[in-house]
């Protein structure tokens, strides 16, 4: 069983200087109200991992927007002119990799493997100083795993026991990150009692999450 | 403008083979589907987390949890299924996505595609555009042919280019052009369009064959 | 929309000699009545991929004892003394994979990767005339993907857009194996209408199913 | 031989973290949840897909959908939840199964299990244990001392190894032995059992500590 904490407490758990995931794609899955809290206490040098940045002023955008974000590892930062400009100026460090590949970096360190093989990004910017792998005469573009200090996930649905459902596209990068993060803090819709989600609904099993933050009041 | 979108997304349409997974991406490409019929049963993908996704809700009924790869409020046809991101790209790499459908900087002599980045200028990031072009059975590029009278046909891309691999089609506002192993075929021209027209609006090299026929397009209601 | 074919014409498709991967785990989640179709056609020399073999005369079992598989890759064979006969005789090639192992190989086939690296395996048996590839100083074991001709999935519910739901611990290696083969056969409890199953409940998407099979008479 | 099982079983039981995840081997090792209880919080993972499976359903409760890893019926608790296979080992290696309760076939004096198969004779195959000994974060190997009067623990495993990591623990009806860098240390002894006993029937050179505590049990009723 797990307590529900405030997204102030949940946000206390964060220091400067660490790594964190976060879920969702353009703002749509992601935690706001634990942003917000981070926003709030004001950490600093954070190395963002998540598909995008949002918007300015929206989501992750927030993170940017305050100037708290020192990396980001992510697939596009195209509708986030702040990013953009942090990139162009060397405020803030972005490595771009591809969607797909970003996905199953992710997974590959939370399921314990060693890393991709995709031809994705063969050929072009994205394999610069990367390695490639011959397997039978085929060359295969590495990329190893990614792992974080914390995960700050968005679900639909929670149970006490810390089971998640997502719902629609709100699902995206959140049940890979449950898995490949030290420190896992979701977000939830609403908690229900333990028995209340059947067994096949759950999308992430609650072993995976270690603090649930509590319904707006 | 919006003509040359409208001929350039009708022709596409024709290109998409009914009951299969198609991809289409943000901007012009979004428009193809206007010219879709649902008989044909093509289910659309977006790649952050669905297959069959439907047009823009009406007001009021948005759900902040369905969206395209934008952001923008989306619906689900019946029949859909959602997936997580590891899956959708499955979806696209592993092959079982039929066409992708592009939007373009630059296509070069090779078939090679440019469109996620200008160097020192625009760096979006590649989102999910290498993963389509590197996996989807089909690409289909669906561009203007020229960006402010510039061509965006061109010997070698000077832009980094997408992916190594010939995407499979080329259609712009003024011709349907296939990459081969001999170079860049011209195959149709745009109602109205002569292939000098085209040739002046092409800095690559076009192989001409003798007849170029005229698009055609399937009469749907928009 | 998919047209619900009899097992007997599913079984039609599947020519002699043909790699075949079949869902299920100790013949829980397979698809029994396309097995028993499978038998009665009598096609021979099968390459099966799966889990297990079942148990003789049960599940995978069934087309052990009746002498047409002539090569398994299966994670365990202990409950089936049958296939453990054949590969002691040399009368079916066993290719002994760990089961996380085969789960990711067949995953990496069906989500176009290079291959899985993992650390199980090293150093024993499993990794014998296997690759090893060094990452930063640490040696992981290679192991390629695995396709297969068809695959012969079980599920609880389908629609006949062939969306497909699994129930419980029927799940098992079905929903890998439904992206990893040229020809996707499966047989549902039950054809629902499409529409009927909400897209979060769908495991697996139509677009993967070639064939569905129709509900017994 | 069935009072042997349940010293090794109770014994094991003490070594699972309330709120974690575990998994029991088929066999033996199955039987240590009869001695956890239901208050510990503990969620047993079978790695054919459930993370929360209950005991067996009593007569004509069974669900065909549902069973163990041997193919034998089980029930789901509360709060549990079904994934498939690659997840299901995600879990396994990629370190989220706190403890693996595996049997043993030997181990030896480097702490190594072998446990899946005899050369010729028995082949079952691995199934999930080369994942489960490699990724979990602690593996408890619970077998009976000797097999037959032979001894199980060995200076070197004449069998196949599982894996070469070195277990964290093995539990026996006859004592618990720890593997550390310095080799196998002899760590608490069965109940009315003697060290020259242990070290009679232990064919690995065991370091013997001044003080061996007896085994000590929880009082959970059966």
């Amino acid at each position: 069983m797990k307590n529900a904490i405030t997204p102030e407490a949940a946000a206390d758990l964060i220091p400067s200087g660490a790594v964190v995931m976060i879920g969702g794609f353009m703002g749509v899955g992601s935690p706001h109200r634990l942003i917000d809290a981070l926003v709030a206490a004001g950490r600093g040098e954070l190395t963002i991992i998540a598909n995008d940045t949002a918007r300015p002023g929206f989501g992750i955008g927030r993170l940017i927007s305050a100037g708290l974000v020192s990396r980001v590892i992510a697939s596009h930062i195209g509708l986030n002119p702040d990013t953009q400009k942090g990139m162009l100026s060397g405020a803030i460090a972005v490595e771009l990799v591809p969607q797909g590949t970003l996905a199953e970096r992710i997974r590959s360190a939370g399921f314990g493997l060693g890393g991709v093989l995709t031809k994705t990004g063969l050929g072009t910017l994205a394999a610069d100083g990367q390695r490639i792998i011959e397997i039978d005469g085929e060359e295969w573009l590495y990329a190893p795993p990614l792992a974080a200090d914390f995960a700050l996930l968005h679900a639909d649905r929670a149970d006490y026991n810390g089971n998640l459902t997502y719902q629609l596209t709100a699902t995206n990068f959140n049940p890979l990150m449950a898995m490949a993060a030290k420190t896992v803090i979701c977000e939830p819709r609403e908690i229900l009692p333990v028995g209340a989600i059947p067994p096949d609904a759950v999308d992430t099993p609650g072993v995976l999450v270690d603090h649930l933050i509590r319904r707006a009041a | 403008m919006i003509y040359a979108e409208e001929i350039i997304q009708q022709r596409v349409a024709r290109e998409l083979h009914p009951g299969t997974l198609v991809n289409l991406g943000i901007g012009l490409p979004t428009g193809v589907s206007r010219f879709v019929s649902p008989e044909w049963g093509i289910l659309f993908q977006s790649e952050n987390g669905i297959v069959g996704m439907g047009a823009r809700p009406p007001e009021g009924m948005e759900d902040e949890d369905l969206a395209d790869a934008g952001g923008g409020f989306v619906t689900a046809v019946p029949g859909s299924a959602t997936v997580d991101s590891a899956f959708s790209f499955g979806l696209i790499r592993g092959g079982h996505l039929d066409a992708t459908v592009l939007g373009g900087l630059e296509v070069d002599e090779a078939g090679r595609l440019a469109n996620w980045m200008v160097p020192g200028r625009m760096v979006p990031g590649m989102g999910g555009a290498m993963d389509l072009v590197t996996g989807a059975r089909r690409v289909i590029v669906a561009m203007q042919h020229t960006a402010k009278g510039r061509p965006k046909i061109v010997p070698v891309c000077t832009l980094p280019i997408t992916s190594t691999r010939r995407v499979t089609m080329i259609v712009t506002d003024m011709a349907v052009i296939e990459p081969t192993d001999d170079g860049l075929v011209l195959r149709e021209r745009a109602p109205g369009v002569s292939v000098e027209a085209i040739l002046g609006a092409t800095a690559a090299r076009l192989i001409v064959p003798t007849d170029i026929a005229e698009m055609q397009f399937l009469r749907i209601a928009v």
